[in-house]
């Protein structure tokens, strides 16, 4: 559903775009958050996954989310399993290829409990787009004649007016909010990131609501000395919390790379019995902690310096 | 001196014949496993100055050996990279035409040349939902492609059950005419031999892998498959490929 | 205590009583010259939280006292700029609705508010070929507008000579009908008077300036202007306004 | 008039896209320019203009040149004056407004010596963008209802598949040649921008052909070390030349400001007999010295290093 100009102007006008202090823990964060909204989500497949977000989303118990992002891993697993949300929107649905296929997708799926909405990946980040430029669709020259797109019911059709080509028109995706973990912003929201930036810019764009997870916050001068290093500007952020490991277990590009053995082992809880093992996953590393800390504590100490010497060693070359 | 054919292992003959089908110079979009690994082999041989592209991002690596990346988003993937640029960029790439080779793995594959990654049975109520296309639609779309996968009775059938990146859909004009009138498939490689297409875009053998009967081939094939009678042969690994593509990935991440 | 009416130029004027227009918080792109300068002093007085955008793809800067940018583009346009994107990315942020105003000059505008930087005279053969539309188009098709013009007769005419800049075009629906269905004229500061626009994109008088009569407005206007019996007057402008403008331009660039 | 899809595949195919030398010299650089080239010039109106190579295309005489920038300047005036081109496409055109309306832009423009096609800005930059994506137009949403658009001829309205409301189509421009002056470039051409990009990044992509110029050849080891810096990749130029000072008199981000005094002295030399005043800067400047260090030293040491001085304090924030 394309939100008519009108509207997406209103929405955008209502925002309070000035420049000012938006830092907030991750449940005051949570709250920007409401039933039925759809959320996009930054990164791609296990990485810059804003995990500790959408872990506070889940014991928040949210209800109605839809979900889109570029590549989805284990984040969908958990947004099914905890009910959350019932729609994903993405290009590919799976831990990873060297993990097999997602027991728990496959779960939910193939029993028509949730929609996995497949989409080409190209086709999501036009949408993308297309939201960000204040637009209603994007042209594009992929997809024609797949079933993936006969399986949409959202495309157009066009015969180019310039060229007499046969063109495909993607609709706009503005989503309710992005949320999106960088490696750097200050407390206004003007994030730096470094790295692999996936779809997060045009996502931010397209958002009419943004919360950041940052590694770090650092000051406003900071960004002022290097402007062409901001990537996401202050007045499309709504929150900004600081929380370091943010993306575990996935990676947060320099910082520190996915967390391979706990990725092994979550795979392997849920590969016989995908419920019950999700359901395991979820009551120990998502309800049972106190807070984010204490998460990352039962990941242990030995994974996350690991993690982290692997992250590091991309500034070594 | 070359090897006997029993002393590798078919994921290393797919990653070796695929990275022969590579040339120097060019630019490749390679998707994650062995058309990443088979690339980076290509660059380590023949092809020094070929460029890889990786889906999230990464234009121009060289992956360090035994750091292979488990899929295409990760930092290993940026290693001494040219560029880093978003994943709709490079994406677009294919789109304007700066890609000469797309490169990717499948699961099933049909005899125009479909590939499919998203369900196996029926739509509605599949038997196996499966992860689904990734940039596969867009890569197929839109290039020239070279699709590495083992050869099976199960993964090369008749028709696909679902098409999720588009090889010549039909046959004859129903690629073109559908809107896709660029790329299209090129090569097939497998652990049997190297596949190509006829200008109706029907598959067929081009060569056989050393040691492979066309009775092999026909059993392991789900449709009828054109063989010429003096069908060539393509050369066996050497243990220069052999050895340099275990030393890119010591772990047999993907050679396993 | 204010001062008195002689003792600053007209662009001073200018400078001021649009300045007064912004609001803290608000988001304005600014074209280069008298916005530039009024956005400028305006974030200096009363709207120290005011974004600024310029059309070179600079958000949120401190332009230096003393080193005014000659145009949009350069780097003292970035001082302390919280970010710089390029040129189709700042215009694109009037389209995707972040900008709450769009502030430029003008060189004649009518009475529906439509602007022309283009042509004097006959389009395909003109007394002379101004420079153009710049951002301007883009601006006055897609926000909320402050123009900021001395008020003379042949620079407020009836009819513009060429539609550079769409205020409301011909009145009434004409510009949603023409597919701008958001923005429009708001303010047009003169060195006379505030203007503003009626229900059917009409021009009318909504405030004069200090010592300034309604013959005076009507004099140096080419066509009919609403101006109510008991029409509101400015505030003079302040001598902590003047010395702070004359701070931002010393050398007199635009204040002259 | 837009390329048809299998042209500009055809023409990129072409290319030769490997990781090569490109390093040469002005003269060889303006060999790569045809007759009849539509040419793409980077920066806008008064910074990073690429006129060294502009330079060596009016030394060489080249002839019916089409020209397109975001914003154009005294160079547009030159442009027309040699006679090396007779169309310029942009949004806005004179030296900058503190001197006023170009009196030689007039000269050409009234008398219908030369044409001067203008666009929205806006809708320069989406043509751009519509060459860099390979696709045919770009939706947009302004420049709809005034006479800008009404005198363009390669416009196309169109309704909205999905909202119903009206939208502009702008065609996409690829350009035969990109002219683009970078801060650092490697002899590849990966090259790095600091500060304003313009619409240079679009511009590159569009390209069948790109040129660069820069103040510095760094080696490609640097460029791999930071390829999150790379704006440009090399796969898109054909040609690499180091040239200190390539823009002058106008700006390079962070090394030199423009050289106000020579501008004063160009607008003042044009203002009262416009034709024979350019006549004289044409001789004096672009005619007579035997290279670019002779243009630079006629410029004279003492704005070369105010301008310098300038330039580098944008970092001193």
């Amino acid at each position: 559903m394309v939100l008519d100009y009108l509207e997406l102007r209103r929405r955008t006008q209502d925002r309070d775009k000035s420049l000012r202090e938006k830092v907030m823990n991750l449940e005051e964060a949570a709250n920007l958050v409401s039933d039925g909204d759809h959320i996009a989500l930054g990164g791609s497949t296990a990485s810059r996954t804003s995990f500790a977000l959408l872990w506070s989303l889940i014991r928040a118990k949210k209800k109605f989310l839809t979900f889109s992002r570029s590549i989805v891993s284990t984040e969908g697993d958990l947004i099914f399993a905890s009910g959350i949300g019932k729609e994903i929107q993405t290009s590919w649905f799976s831990q990873g290829i060297v993990w097999g296929v997602s027991r728990v997708m496959r779960h939910f799926t193939e029993n028509n409990l949730a929609t996995y909405k497949e989409w080409s990946h190209m086709s999501m980040g036009l949408r993308y787009r297309a939201g960000a430029m204040g637009v209603p669709f994007m042209p594009m020259r992929s997809m024609m004649g797949s079933d993936v797109a006969g399986r949409l019911e959202n495309l157009k059709e066009m015969i180019c007016p310039f060229t007499g080509e046969k063109i495909l028109l993607v609709p706009a995706l503005n989503p309710d909010v992005a949320l999106i973990h960088v490696q750097r912003c200050d407390s206004f929201g003007n994030a730096q990131l470094d790295g692999l930036t996936f779809m997060d810019i045009d996502m931010a764009m397209a958002a009419n609501r943004v919360i950041l997870t940052t590694e770090r916050i650092i000051s406003n001068d900071q960004i002022r000395r290097s402007p062409d290093l901001t990537k996401i500007p202050f007045f499309t952020v709504d929150g900004v919390v600081e929380v370091p490991y943010g993306c575990v277990p996935h990676e947060c590009y320099g910082v520190y790379e996915p967390f391979f053995p706990h990725m092994d082992y979550y795979a392997e809880l849920t590969r016989k019995d995908p419920m019950k093992g999700v359901k395991e996953y979820l009551d120990r590393f998502y309800y049972s902690p106190k807070n984010w800390n204490e998460y990352l504590a039962l990941i242990g100490i030995d994974e996350i310096f690991g993690a982290t010497q692997r992250g590091r060693s991309i500034y070594d070359d | 001196m070359t090897i006997k054919a029993d002393s590798f292992t078919s994921s290393e003959l797919l990653c070796i014949m695929s990275a022969r089908a590579l040339k120097d110079g060019q630019v490749v979009f390679a998707g994650v496993g062995i058309p990443l690994l088979a690339a980076t082999l290509a660059q380590r041989l023949h092809a020094p100055g070929l460029t890889i592209l990786f889906e999230g991002g990464t234009i121009g690596p060289h992956i360090v050996p035994g750091e292979l990346p488990p899929t295409t988003n990760e930092q290993r993937c940026t290693r001494k990279a040219n560029m880093l640029v978003s994943i709709t960029e490079v994406l677009l790439l294919l789109q304007r035409g700066y890609v000469d080779i797309g490169f990717m793995g499948g699961a099933q594959i049909d005899k125009f040349g479909n590939l499919n990654s998203s369900f196996i049975g029926n739509v509605e109520n599949p038997s196996v939902r499966l992860p689904g296309t990734g940039g596969g639609n867009d890569i197929a779309s839109l290039s020239k492609m070279i699709v590495a996968m083992p050869q099976e009775k199960r993964r090369f059938v008749d028709k696909v059950d679902f098409i999720t990146s588009p090889g010549y859909l039909n046959g004859g004009s129903t690629r073109k005419d559908s809107g896709l009138i660029s790329g299209g498939m090129y090569r097939i490689v497998t652990d049997l031999a190297i596949l190509g297409f006829d200008e109706n875009g029907r598959m067929q053998v081009e060569a056989l892998h050393p040691g492979i009967t066309t009775d092999q081939v026909k059993e392991n094939t789900g449709f009828e498959l054109k063989i010429d009678e003096n069908i060539s042969r393509t050369d066996p690994p050497t243990e220069g490929e052999l050895s340099a593509l275990r030393i890119l990935d010591p772990d047999k991440v993907y050679i396993a």
